[in-house]
């Protein structure tokens, strides 16, 4: 019975403590054929000792690869600190901060957080995070629609992540609301705000607005912000915290900032971790403040005036209005935010730009090394942040195997979401990337690909002794 | 003191970020950031000594009992964080491919293996971030059910008005409207209200069970037949799943798609506030609408079932599999308790809950519905006691505080005047339980004898009672540096 | 500067107030010809990322072997929970307890550990403990001869580890302590208690006990501990403590039990890790306590009469007795121990027998395994605990290489030490070893062995195409 | 309450221990254990929760600072604790060939080389398990180097009064008798009684450098001199070596053996106590003497140095190479730090120090060196205080734990009357200290105005004031179950 405290005195003195004979009797309100439930497909318990050599094994299998992939997810380093303090009992094992007076440590530190993100993004207030960026992106697209009244469409340019709008779609399907897509500039790779001209008049509620954009390309967001108050529309700002720390942040987009800013917090100390854990930011101005799902912080002051933090806005909460709450939402991310909350205070600002600054050069490194070799040449011309689209004169997924083979993951295979852009793939290099692991990505990239060009596969299966 | 008010200007960590600092040329001034953010600018011990000094000011399961109603604060097993934080496990990119990470997908495929036994339903997806995103897969899934019908007269969904909040907001969010059905006294819901409100128009019926109340609805088949003759589909909302894990499924019970939260159930940490997963499973009839991606096995390899193979999926709900790593913890835990321990879970968490609600009974607390057993949790009522003395229930929780107890859930289930919903878990032990039961008692005394001492409670926390309306109607939700 | 905090401002400022106009100049006091003490084979600094993936790479290049050494170090499974608490900061950045009202927290838990070695020993008292278990055992012949007041040698079973005896020498040499080496029986492994009579009237301050001994043979402990006091000397039980969940422990030996017990705590709860931090335990009986070395944890009360813990018997330390002290000894290992300490409470005493009983059963599997290949035999004819003897008809140091290429450590090499028991080998399999490792083990050592039988390594010289 | 108190008879933790129970049938019954012993039966949770409650009545370096003098309390960097636990590294069993070790070895190596920089010496031994340890190293190679020249008439060990009480407890373990010089009033040896003192009996001196005092030993060239000159060894007591890294070489000042303690100036944790490591180092004549094992390198491989390749050594200290997990974390630390920063660390120390130092004395408190810089520490004296006012070092020291601050080292060194050695290391920040200073300034007048709020201290700890002499007179040193 493993983490059952009981002993068999105990287990005695209480039932007989309620009266009954057996603890089966307790279940005696529950009709009888209901109560046959035994578990089958469930394996026998395993000691600690057993499941720890089981996990050790599974993560063996799995081994450990120079990853060059982004994509919404980045590999930067996470300071030991970070999750040596998050899985602290009080942190890790605590619940939603309920009860305020036990839970200043939470409450505190997630006021904290929401201090730094409204300050990242250049904006008035943040929630205290929602589930990731993807679903955070719905949140915000739905925000907009409660807060416009009338619109229900939204323009979603096509240089967002693909599976993240196909997560919005299913998320806000059910409402009513149309995306409309936005097609993107094949030269440049991103959204030509002229190009916007035929959605005038169309009763938008908002235009997302991307910062670099999928393709790691940096979008005319002073242009895009100022199009989308003229027609009537809110701006929402779709952010890579990292990138803040260089670029523009949405509150100062334009001539009166992004209304709405949103993004994955993943980059800001939440290990990649196979796609999870993350945590969805979102931040907006004030006046949209009692429109914003997920929980906010506040701080006030208790009977004697000290000060202290709660839970506020409650009033929008599905615990409080049910039926008309501004979202479902319910937990937040809570331990990832600690993560990131404790990142960026070891990070601090300058740390966080030379963070984004190194990634950055990284990235134009590999580039440069990269675009060197026959045949792989750079799609977009237009500046971008740490992250760039690749064509290739090779199929992108054999030679993505062929790098795999060597112990390197090459990038993001493109082909499927944007076959129109031909054998092309993202890659990226963040500070974790050594000078080393670029030349090694190089070199194997040569090889694979000159040896492809030299020796096409069609002449190998022809010729049965290679 | 804030993080912001140890910061000084300059201060930084140079072991933290890249010791170089790299030009960037390459993007035009337009485009950069002109004033820098509002981060702290302290050391690394500043860092470490003010969260490490922050997190002693939680209570938590790891420091106190926390017996809070519908929340299931159980042990939570530190084998489960080490092993999901293995260096391979952490590292690996969601976007891997698939070859690269058969060990992780290995993890998930058992996890969906197991909770198809927990629930008694045909296929599990594990991709819901959350309870409240499972409880929308559940309810889209209702929905594209009828939609892959043709059927368009259903726009309406029912739920008891003892049902959890998300579940109206859910089905909100799904593009339905929303119908209650009332409880009888005894906990049950009203069967008669429930067959004249069923109808063409049905789309489903949420429902948890046992329910909110700490109570086993035990009219839990007629229902089922009731809302499937109208048409309508059963969604189970597996919050306290824990009340019934081993000893009865939901599938056996006539539901057609259920929620978990394993962040309960599964013993995975709260964290503060999540991150939780709430996986969904679904029977024969809606399992082809689940929510993508799900771990698929073909020839002894694992690998991610999508929109190609399952057309009629309600699509993503995260951008990759869910939290994965929370994912993985209820993984470790469920092959720790294996299939005995399971059995267990309901079970201890049942005599817990019965043996306080029985305890409390004789020392003169009121319960809510003192003719029927207990649950894992159930609700006493302080209503006579503020009629009595003015002492409310907020009182008595926050008074709990003062002796080193969590306080229950307060002033839910909505349907109870005052009450408490006390959810002790299979993990604490009977001394901690008497302890608690003595505490209750002491507070029930006092709040007779030294009114105020309750009312002004707490006394020995980091800070006294808190101002909520000021918090609400004066907003202060970030620090701004002064002058 | 890592980890430190100062701002130019905070130097300007605090320079002022010292009144001086530079850092260099608080150093003035130095002889300037002694204040050049530049750095030059000190790399520079590396950030906190370089770091870890320069550790991760040493750590992978020694890489993960089935473990079968035993020899005074034992792989046990370790609770996670064991060292996610103890490297909490407030157990993890404590000092000693000088200011016993801030460190409640390591003083409660360190009477806990006192209690808990006390009762598994069957001794009296224990103290709060040593750096390891050889120097304990140094220290405890030191302890010994302070209490014996006339005799200063000391009989030492040569079925102690080897190792451990130099150890003993070297710590205890330049106080004119004579050690006198006690031959082992060859057939046995143990020490004949008759065997004795030799030394009777020698003038001995102590006997020390193995049990088990090095060999994992169990000792006429009984007998021994009689035939010491009948002589005037103390008896010191040598014990691994995971062994005393299953054998009789120091306090019950003979007529009068041990007087002073002591050993490597290291197989509750600590990892193998390259051999430390481990640590010594040290128990004793009541009438010794004042003659006892390390810091000693005390159970009294405040100012209002409520129960805390503090340091005590300080007066034996050498802080305040200086040239006087019962020993130098000064920091203990207080972080090993808290582990230790955790590790028995989340065993218990079912648990540790547990873990004793399995990891007993393997050797005793093991052996079968291993004996039932030809050339492969147990040397010593006597009930063992979880560690056996084994001779090879092959070199011991060639075969365990050639296991080493299968992943293998096939256990301690005798040669060396015990030159006189031929080709021999000392294995253990704790309860972390599955019947698949020993499987493996005896698959790869049948094959070696039986290799090289076929084959003999000359014949193989002989021919040039092998 | 104690973990036996919360104990149970046949509670168990089954996940913790090996499921099937096996059997043992060889051992005969006489070697059996008849009565189980007395460990805690409690469940993983109230483990967990119970040695996590009581880390929280700890200060540490990670909540408060923590000036104790003396001991050098730093920031212990996280990176450290993280990358000394990888798996691989803690699996290995010390035993395990070099072949499977060479990461480590090449850590422990560099470690060394990077050690024999510091010293200003040619060879340095990390096996020593802690200070203590390190320093008994020293004096026994010091007479070993005297055994090996037949020396035997060098019976005397001189130690200045000020020194560590190690010091003369080492010598006294290494059969050398002790005599103690005196210090002049400035806090340096007086060299007259130390020329008295040398003679063809002296052994050698130890001595730390900056003095326990906390002021350089500005006369050190001197006095190695005239203990060279006598025939004798310098050995230098690292205790201090937080002071000068980086800035001055013990080697250069003349010692001929060094030791260091690692959990100091190298910042590996302090736990309670320990573990330490005390690593030791020697010049050109006493490197033969080093205990082993050393770690070679011959051909890019390393290997361990032992008694084979190392005849004179004085031998093994440890079963091991000392507590390779401590030496790991000393190695992290050095590589993070690098050259310039260990330069800094005696610079931001002394700055510290000294900044304390002089606004204390602007406030009106007494130091005991008042005309001498503070190296990394210094001392202060409260004789007038407690003459006054009745008020002494330890009731300050008590208060001090009031007002959230770790107290300073009390009643050492022992020469100064009163006295508080305070020692803040580079990693605490201004603000920090101005609010230490602050605290000061305000239990210097509680002292005059609210002696008893004083003397009373501490009030807000989880304990009063303990009652020591009871703790040694009545000796309660293990829990016995009561009946």
């Amino acid at each position: 019975m493993p983490f059952i405290p009981h002993t068999d005195a105990d287990v005695k003195a209480m039932l007989k403590s309620i009266g009954v004979n057996s603890i089966d009797q307790l279940f005696d309100e529950i009709p009888e054929k209901l109560r046959a439930g035994k578990l089958t497909q469930v394996p026998e318990g395993l000691s600690e000792m057993e499941v720890t050599r089981l996990m050790q094994a599974r993560a063996n299998q799995d081994g450990a690869y120079i990853n060059f992939i982004g994509a919404g997810a980045y590999e930067h380093h996470i300071p030991a600190a970070v999750w040596e303090i998050v899985t602290r009992g009080e942190f890790y094992s605590a619940y939603t901060p309920y009860q305020a007076e036990a839970s200043q440590g939470t409450l505190q530190l997630l006021y904290e957080y929401q201090t730094m993100m409204a300050s990242l993004t250049g904006m008035d207030v943040s929630n205290a995070s929602l589930y990731d960026g993807a679903s955070g992106l719905a949140e915000a697209v739905l925000m907009a629609v409660r807060a416009h009244k009338k619109a229900r469409k939204i323009l979603m340019p096509s240089t967002v992540h693909p599976i993240w709008r196909r997560v919005v779609r299913a998320i806000v399907a059910n409402q009513n609301i149309e995306l409309v897509e936005i097609p993107l500039c094949m030269e440049c790779g991103n959204i030509i705000p002229d190009s916007l001209k035929q959605y005038e008049g169309g009763e938008f509620a908002a235009l997302v607005i991307p910062q670099p954009n999928f393709f790691g390309v940096l979008e005319e967001v002073d242009a895009l912000t100022d199009w989308a108050h003229a027609h009537n529309m809110f701006a929402i700002g779709l952010v890579n915290p990292t990138a803040l720390a260089l670029l523009t942040p949405p509150g100062e987009w334009g001539a009166k900032g992004a209304d709405i800013a949103v993004g994955e917090g993943q980059p800001l100390g939440a290990p990649l971790s196979s796609g999870g854990p993350y945590y969805g930011f979102m931040c907006c101005k004030e006046a949209l403040v009692r429109q914003m799902p997920g929980r906010i912080i506040g701080r006030t002051v208790d009977k004697d005036g000290k000060p202290g933090f709660t839970l506020t806005l409650q009033a929008r909460e599905q615990h409080i209005r049910r039926s008309k709450a501004t979202s479902n939402i319910c937990t937040n991310q809570g331990l990832v935010v600690a993560a990131s909350t404790i990142y960026m205070a070891l990070l601090g600002p300058e740390g966080l730009e030379r963070v984004a600054r190194t990634s950055h050069a990284n990235t134009l490194a590999l580039i440069e090394k990269l675009t060197a070799i026959q045949g792989v040449t750079r799609v977009f011309d237009h500046p971008v942040f740490h992250e760039v689209v690749l064509r290739l004169d090779a199929p992108v997924s054999e030679t993505l195997r062929a790098l795999e083979a060597q112990g390197i993951l090459g990038g993001y295979d493109l082909t499927e979401h944007y076959p129109h852009l031909g054998q092309s793939l993202l890659v990226c290099a963040t500070e974790t990337r050594t000078p080393e692991d670029i030349n090694q990505y190089a070199f194997h990239l040569e090889r694979i690909v000159s040896k492809r060009r030299l020796d096409p596969p069609c002449a190998v299966k022809t010729n049965p002794n290679i | 003191m804030l993080i912001f008010e140890q910061s000084q200007p300059n201060r930084r960590n140079y072991s933290q970020a890249p010791l170089a600092k790299a030009e960037v040329k390459d993007i035009p001034e337009k485009f950069r950031r002109k004033k820098r953010p509002l981060l702290p600018e302290v050391s690394e011990m500043q860092a470490v000594r003010h969260y490490t000094r922050l997190s002693q000011l939680n209570f938590s399961i790891d420091t106190h009992f926390y017996p809070l109603g519908s929340c299931t604060m159980k042990y939570n097993p530190r084998a489960c964080n080490k092993l999901a934080m293995l260096p391979n496990l952490l590292g690996r990119h969601p976007y891997a491919p698939e070859s690269t990470g058969q060990g992780f997908l290995a993890c998930m495929y058992e996890l969906q293996e197991m909770l198809k036994d927990v629930t008694g339903m045909k296929a599990v997806s594990l991709t819901p971030l959350a309870g409240a995103q499972g409880e929308f897969a559940g309810v889209a899934m209702i929905r594209a059910y009828h939609d892959s019908r043709g059927d368009k007269t259903r726009t309406e969904i029912l739920v008891p008005d003892a049902a959890h909040g998300t579940n109206p907001a859910t089905a909100v969010m799904c593009g339905y409207t929303v119908r209650e059905i009332p409880t009888d006294a005894n906990g049950d819901v009203e069967i008669e209200a429930l067959k004249a409100a069923v109808g063409p128009q049905t789309a489903g019926l949420m429902l948890t069970n046992p329910s909110t109340l700490g109570v086993f609805e035990r009219k839990i088949t007629e229902i089922a037949k009731i809302v499937h003759e109208a048409g309508g589909l059963l969604y189970y909302d597996g919050a306290n799943l824990n009340a019934i894990l081993g000893r009865v499924k939901p599938g056996d019970m006539g539901f057609d798609v259920i929620h978990m939260n394993l962040h309960k159930t599964f013993s995975t940490p709260h964290g503060g506030g999540g991150p939780g997963a709430g996986p969904v499973a679904a029977n024969d009839r809606l399992t082809p609408f689940l929510p993508v991606p799900i771990v698929g096995k073909v020839q002894n390899k694992y690998l991610w079932e999508t929109e190609k193979t399952r057309p009629q999926t309600i699509g993503r709900l995260s951008a990759n599999m869910g939290n994965a790593g929370v994912l993985l913890r209820a993984y470790v835990y469920a092959r720790l308790l294996g299939r005995e321990g399971m059995h267990r879970v309901a079970e201890f968490s049942t005599l817990n809950a019965n043996y306080i609600m029985a305890e409390l009974s004789k020392r003169g607390f009121d319960m809510a519905f003192p003719k029927r057993r207990a649950t894992h949790e159930f609700v006493l009522t302080f209503k006579k006691l503020k009629d009595e003395t003015g002492v409310s229930a907020m009182d008595v929780a926050k008074r709990l505080l003062d002796k080193g107890f969590h306080a229950p859930t307060t002033y839910f289930p909505l349907l109870v005047p005052e009450c408490h919903l006390i959810e002790p878990t299979e993990t604490e032990a009977k001394e901690e339980l008497d302890r608690f039961i003595a505490a209750m008692e002491d507070i029930l005394k006092e709040a007779r004898t030294s009114t105020d001492v309750v009312k002004g409670a707490p006394h020995t926390l980091p800070v006294k009672r808190l101002d909520d309306v000021r918090a609400a109607r004066e907003l202060d939700l970030t620090w701004k540096r002064a002058g």
